[in-house]
């Protein structure tokens, strides 16, 4: 957790930008939130997206960042049509694997046995998703990569658009529910043996399977206008010169 | 403070109620909609959406109820004056975060165009029967201000005093309208903008590093806007002052008595400053009618024959709904021989005039399910059931409706 | 499980409550603090053969709950507070569509997230009034683990008799507490009425009497080829938007509660019969109120005790008949005031009430709630619920 | 005078005649989407007891209250949910869910992702009219990019979904979709996904003569269906990213996807016999 909140603070240091806004959903990221030096909103559970939205098109100038725990339970929803619109929020997926405060259930990106209770469902793919519903920039990285997920986290802030990071993140005591792992130096070790960078690698393929390497990477960037773009573009050539822009 | 001219529209319109609250939001000096079409609120986003560029508002049709109640509370939090406009369906869909809003303390407004119910009933007629839900549809302690208008003018009216409570207060306000009074087109007259008083959002002004977010002392303390520099944080759990989160055994209690009761108090020691109540002709009454929103309309029918056959009926109309006018109710109580609600519903409203009453008056309770007005027959009946009954009798007497006996008492044909 | 004593914590016993009771769909997203039945469900569930879903949020999860039980499964959910608020759609369709099923709401400090691991009784009024349009609703409050073993099972037995959701309003007290549990031989169930008449000839909202009636259901996939509505429907379950039709969907939905009221009603009582001052109290405060009790009666005061099991419908007539006892009721809960209002109402003006608000996210001290009951002694007539201030109050 | 022969309707059997007339306009293609699915249920011979319809809210919403099936009309955006709760409480029924697109892709969509995540053996008919037209004529997940309608009354500005796309990326098994032109082939779409065991989607592009094409002064039902003609292109096997429509452009139609995957009930089987020797028969008590 501390790795993501070092790596969130440098690059909002290092993109420069004063107006940022910081929403997150419960589980875990208090300790993140309450050490962070902006405007932090702790929101209802799987809605920092929808609540994202309010603050960005209220006030353009801001730059909002949704640091979400397991986004796609109840959040699924407002992340895939905030990519459709085209939303300007970054969006910190953290992958704990399993919940962390809530131990012995399965949550979608439910991967690895965590007890004898094996959790039977697909685990979702993320950047997949992210690229599916129309995000602009679509990365992963682990805990391990905490200098190219500064950098990525930075490119994201620049980038305008909906732009997803998915960070493999320990959860609290379950290690990435595995359950051979004792702490966090060895987890990260696990990180550095099962993960391999691919950037570009076509998002169809980076699904978390159990016993395959897990790939992480910047797998895709483009450029489409975002929401307030559009609806300024769209105003103006409806109503020519009587439109002023929303700003 | 007046309002923004550029805001209002003025002049004389004939639109319907829906349309007009667009307009009194608006003018109120609303910047944002969030909302999710559903009859039969639809017309006023509509209206609004219309409108939004020429005073410099914007709008944005969400994915869901769940997604337009948490982008208000997030644009409210932006500095913008926000609301979302729905009914029944949808509101119970924003339950959750309604809580969220009652405990950030964020100020906004939620129109709901009551249809009947339950579930997805009756989405093209009339109901009241999410009153009760209003108060008490999300988990945990909090208090709402709930305003019942009556006609499309008061739609404009209330819709800026909505906007008004809410900024003053910081809690969520609900205008309870119903498919009746959206639907209904009368002539609506939007005054000038010095006519208008509007509450502007009251922005903290002292020091950075000095602001806190929610202070023991301050029942409604002055709010910041994000990313302004003030590093806010604000949480859902249970926060101190601060707005930092405190769930360990020993500071919680503190917090959460400090901050938890403050929502709470905020609105019941402010009780009769948001009060608003319309009354007629009840210095002298025996029987007075509660009644609110469309309701109270037809009960003016049912008063004028009751009159005419000599019988003293005053009539109070509820404005703000909640908080319920506990004192009004128990001071009538001692002085008449019963009081008469006509309710769209079941019976909601009518429970808390009981409780109120304290024994000292009969409650007649004339429901009518929905999806229509009442009879002003009904309503007649009552007052005069009531004006005949000399004990006290305890509990609520229900009025036996012409509705009623014509469905269970007839041989009434429902289809071919 | 085996018949005796077992020691589980009141969770635990909630999902035994309810596998013996024949429930075999637990829908559930995680949420704390009522996650222990969904742990204890889980694993006994290959041993049932019980199907378990855990679905993206809470809207969801009802849905699926309310499906299930159109299969012809006895079917339920946990959740808490924050999820509770979510399920209020489903709720109202729940009632609409008659669908027997329970709902177990685990409360926990409010409002949104609050408080997640202490106990509040903050969701009372939410469980009566939180979905739109009217309905009634049954509720049970049960105060101890055993309680919660047999309230979940009585909480079905209702469902299916009266083809309505039922909901268990647990609190993290009551659900984390650990003591013995005594699961007898013999458990009396209510089997769901079925319609056994021609195929072609079924009506799935039929009710004998017209008003206070149980239609009778069926599962589906077994060729009655039914339809069934959330929006306003006669009989045979097709929509018809009138006035007319409402009167005849909507208020058997009441009717059915409130003219059978007597029957669903339950409480406990003690010493009512002498009392000068009763507390009436409910869920977890009642273990406390109890103590205080003990400790009042010490002093020579005449108290009474009364716990509504079933808060919903609320216990109208026997507090009515109380309240003409006696000076005053008192009223302690885990919020800032919401029973308290019922009583208030039932009690008519002849009797005092006080209320005794908790700090919330902890349990009454016995004294205060003593320090009330004396209050009450004293206190003259008034005409609204006098509020005790609590001593840590600021 | 000759005796008239009464009329039959040549689907009788499986739609509730006493509700006719349905409440549809006029030209919509929801009718065509019912035909084509009442065909496709006498082509696979299933068992009709079996088959229920869920439906949630809107103009498709009805459908479950004209099909001769047990069917539910639930609340809006959650049938499939419904349906899942359904189909796990029973596996052996076939379950479909027949819902437009603003119920299904815009509040549902959750649901629809993570059925289709978890693979729930249903079949989801998605009839796409491009608006929400039960309410009178809302912009919607998928309205083309500036088409107008009375919440976007400037143009549309937010880009639609891509729903095989979607399907796709979730997980679905089968895949396709067919404008209501294309009957035929929409009733073997309809029977290929009830056979396939699964989370498989079917899109049905239909008009909507009263609310999008009237505002955007499209003409009728008949003009849809001939721009249908003019304008669709069947291309099976499309990678699905390329299925955006755009407003007034190409429409390509066809069958997109067709995988195997364990279903949820599969999985959930084979946990319950992995698992069921690792627990003791009754679970740690402590008796006292």
């Amino acid at each position: 957790m501390s790795i993501i909140t070092t790596c969130l603070t440098n690059a909002v240091k290092k993109s420069r930008i004063k107006k940022v806004c910081l929403v997150s959903d419960f589980l875990y990221q208090r300790e993140i939130v309450d050490s962070l030096e902006f405007d932090t909103f702790h929101v209802t559970r799987g809605r920092p997206i929808a609540f994202g939205t309010g603050l960005k098109l209220a006030n353009p100038e801001l730059k909002v960042i949704a640091l979400i725990g397991d986004l796609i339970t109840l959040g699924g929803n407002h992340f895939m049509h905030a990519g459709r619109r085209n939303m300007d929020i970054v969006v910190i997926c953290v992958n704990n694997f399993i919940y962390p405060k809530i131990a012995g259930n399965t949550t979608p990106t439910t991967k690895v046995p965590f007890s004898q209770y094996a959790p039977f469902e697909r685990p979702i793919n993320v950047p997949h998703m992210a690229k599916s519903s129309g995000a602009v920039y679509v990365a992963r990285w682990t805990t391990l990569h905490n200098s190219e997920l500064t950098e990525s986290i930075t490119q994201a802030l620049q980038k305008s658009g909906f732009s997803v990071i998915e960070v493999m993140a320990p959860g609290g005591s379950y290690f990435a529910g595995i359950p051979s792992l004792k702490n966090e130096s060895e987890l990260l070790k696990f990180y550095y043996e099962n993960s391999v960078i691919k950037n570009g690698e076509d998002t169809r393929n980076v699904e978390i399977i159990p016993d395959n390497k897990i790939i992480v990477g910047k797998f895709f960037e483009q450029e489409r206008p975002t929401f307030l773009d559009s609806y300024n573009a769209q105003l103006s050539r409806v109503m020519g010169d009587k439109f002023k822009p929303y700003v | 403070m007046r309002a923004n001219p550029k805001d209002v529209f003025t002049g004389a319109y004939y639109i319907d109620g829906d349309v007009s609250s667009a307009y009194g939001a608006a003018a109120a000096g609303c910047k944002f909609i969030g909302g999710y079409p559903i009859t039969p609120s639809t017309e006023a986003f509509e209206a609004f959406v219309r409108r939004a560029h020429q005073v410099g508002a914007i709008s944005i049709q969400m994915e869901d109820e769940l997604g337009s109640i948490a982008s208000v509370i997030g644009a409210s939090w932006a500095g913008k004056k926000a609301m979302t406009i729905t009914s029944g369906p949808g509101f119970s869909l924003m339950m959750e975060n309604i809580g969220l809003g009652a405990m950030l303390e964020t100020p906004f407004v939620v129109l709901n165009i009551q249809r009947g119910g339950p579930s997805t009933g009756l989405p093209t007629l009339t109901g009241q029967a999410d009153m009760m839900q209003s108060r008490w549809g999300s988990h945990g302690d909090y208090e709402i201000i709930t305003i019942a208008p009556d006609s499309p003018q008061e739609m404009f009216d209330y819709t800026v005093k909505a906007f008004n409570l809410s900024e003053k207060y910081r809690c969520p306000v609900m205008i309870m309208s119903d498919e009746c009074v959206g639907h209904m087109t009368e002539k609506v007259v939007i005054p000038s903008a010095d006519k208008i008083e509007v509450e502007p959002r009251r922005f903290y002004k002292g020091d950075k590093d000095k602001y806190i977010p929610f202070p023991v002392d301050n029942l409604v303390p002055p709010m910041v806007k994000a990313g302004d520099g003030y590093k806010l944080h604000l949480t859902g759990l249970a926060h101190d002052e601060k707005g930092y989160p405190l769930l360990t055994q020993n500071s919680k209690v503190k917090t959460q008595n400090a901050n938890t009761r403050r929502l709470v108090d905020k609105i019941r020691l402010n009780v009769d400053k948001i009060i608003e109540l319309k009354e007629d002709g009840i210095d002298d009454a025996e029987i007075i009618v509660v009644s609110y929103g469309i309701t109270s309309r037809v009960a003016i029918r049912g008063i004028e024959m009751a009159r005419a056959k000599g019988i003293k009926v005053g009539s109070l109309r509820l404005v703000t709904v909640w908080p319920f006018p506990e004192k009004k109710i128990t001071e009538l109580a001692n002085k008449v021989k019963a009081f008469v609600v006509p309710e769209i519903n079941y019976g909601q409203i009518v429970f808390e005039v009981e409780r109120c009453a304290y024994g000292k008056a009969n409650i007649v309770l004339v429901p009518h399910g929905g999806g229509s007005v009442h009879n002003p027959d009904d309503i007649f009946h009552a007052i005069e059931y009531a004006a005949k009954e000399r004990k006290n009798v305890d509990g609520i007497i229900e009025q036996k409706t012409n509705l009623y006996s014509l469905i269970f008492e007839k041989e009434y044909k429902l289809h071919g | 499980m085996k018949a005796g004593t077992h020691r589980l914590s009141g969770n635990e016993a909630c999902a035994e409550g309810a596998i013996a009771a024949g429930c075999r769909f637990l829908g559930v997203y995680p949420i704390v603090p009522a996650l222990e039945v969904v742990e204890r469900f889980l694993k006994r569930c290959p041993e049932i053969g019980a199907t378990f879903v855990q679905m993206e949020d809470e809207i969801s999860v009802l849905a699926a709950v309310l499906g299930a039980s159109w299969t012809g499964k006895k079917a339920m959910t946990v959740t808490s507070g924050p999820g509770f608020s979510l399920m209020m759609e489903h709720l109202g369709l729940g009632v609409m569509l008659e669908t027997p099923c329970v709902i177990v709401d685990v409360q926990r400090g409010g409002p949104s997230e609050g408080m997640p691991n202490s106990p509040s009784q903050g969701d009372m009024m939410q469980a009566r009034w939180g979905s739109h349009g009217d309905y009634e609703i049954v509720a049970l409050c049960p105060n101890s683990p055993q309680e919660m073993f047999d309230f979940t099972i009585k909480a079905f037995n209702l469902s299916e008799k009266y083809r309505i959701p039922v909901v268990v309003m647990a609190d993290e007290a009551v659900g984390h507490m650990t003591d013995n549990v005594v699961i007898p031989n013999k458990i009396e169930l209510v089997s769901r009425k079925y319609y056994k008449g021609k195929k072609d000839k079924y009506l799935p909202f039929l009710r004998e009497p017209a008003l206070t009636g149980i239609p009778s259901m069926v599962d589906i996939g077994n060729g009655y080829k039914f339809h069934v509505t959330g929006l306003t429907h006669d009989e045979r379950g097709y929509p018809i938007m009138n006035a007319e039709c409402q009167e005849f969907c909507v208020r058997p939905l009441m009717e059915k509660i409130r003219k059978n009221v007597d029957e669903i009603v339950e409480f406990e009582e003690k010493d009512t019969n002498n009392a000068e001052i009763v507390v009436l109290s409910y869920g977890i405060t009642s273990r406390v109120a109890e103590k205080a009790m003990d400790l009042a009666t010490k002093d020579g005061i005449k108290v009474g005790f009364l716990r509504p099991i079933v808060v919903w419908p609320f216990p109208e007539k026997k507090v009515r008949e109380l309240s003409k006892k006696i000076k005053a009721f008192v009223v302690p809960e885990i919020n800032y005031g919401q029973i308290v209002y019922e009583v208030e109402r039932c009690a008519g003006g002849n009797c005092n009430i006080i209320f005794v608000p908790s700090k919330s996210g902890a349990v009454h001290e016995p004294e205060e709630i003593v320090n009330a009951i004396k209050m009450g002694i004293k206190e003259e007539k008034r005409e609204e619920v006098i509020q005790v201030k609590i001593s840590n109050q600021q | 005078m000759a005796k008239k022969k009464k009329e039959i309707h040549p689907m009788e059997s499986l739609l509730r005649m006493d509700r006719i007339p349905h409440i549809w306009c006029p030209g919509c293609g929801i009718g065509t989407a019912v035909t084509a699915f009442t065909s496709a249920l006498e082509k696979l011979k299933a068992d009709l007891n079996k088959v229920c319809v869920i439906s949630g809210i809107g103009c498709t919403g009805r459908v479950a209250g004209y099909v001769k099936l047990d069917s539910f009309h639930t609340t809006h955006g959650r049938p499939i949910a419904f349906a899942t709760g359904i189909k796990l409480g029973d596996p052996e029924l076939k379950v479909v869910v027949f819902s437009g697109d603003g119920d299904i892709i815009a509040i549902g969509g959750n649901h629809f992702m993570h059925a289709a995540r978890r693979n729930i053996d249903m079949t989801v008919i998605c009839v796409n009219n491009f608006i929400y037209a039960m309410t009178g004529g809302q912009v919607a997940p998928t309205t083309p990019l500036t088409a107008y309608t009375t919440t976007s009354p400037y143009g549309n500005v937010e880009v639609p979904s891509n729903i095989p796309q979607l399907a796709e990326a979730c997980g679905a098994v089968y895949v396709a979709r067919w404008t209501a032109l294309h009957i035929r082939r929409l009733t073997n779409a309809i029977v290929e996904a009830m056979q396939k065991p699964g989370f498989s989607v079917v899109e049905v592009i239909s008009s909507c003569p009263q609310y999008y094409s009237r505002i955007n002064k499209l003409g009728d039902g008949l003009d849809m269906m001939k721009f249908y003609h003019d304008n669709s292109v069947i291309r099976h096997n499309e990678p699905t990213e390329n299925l955006d429509i755009d407003y007034q452009k190409q429409i390509i139609v066809g069958k997109f996807i067709d995988r195997e995957r364990p279903t949820y009930m599969d999985s959930y089987k084979k946990w319950l016999e992995e698992v069921k020797h690792q627990i003791p028969k009754s679970p740690k008590i402590q008796n006292t």
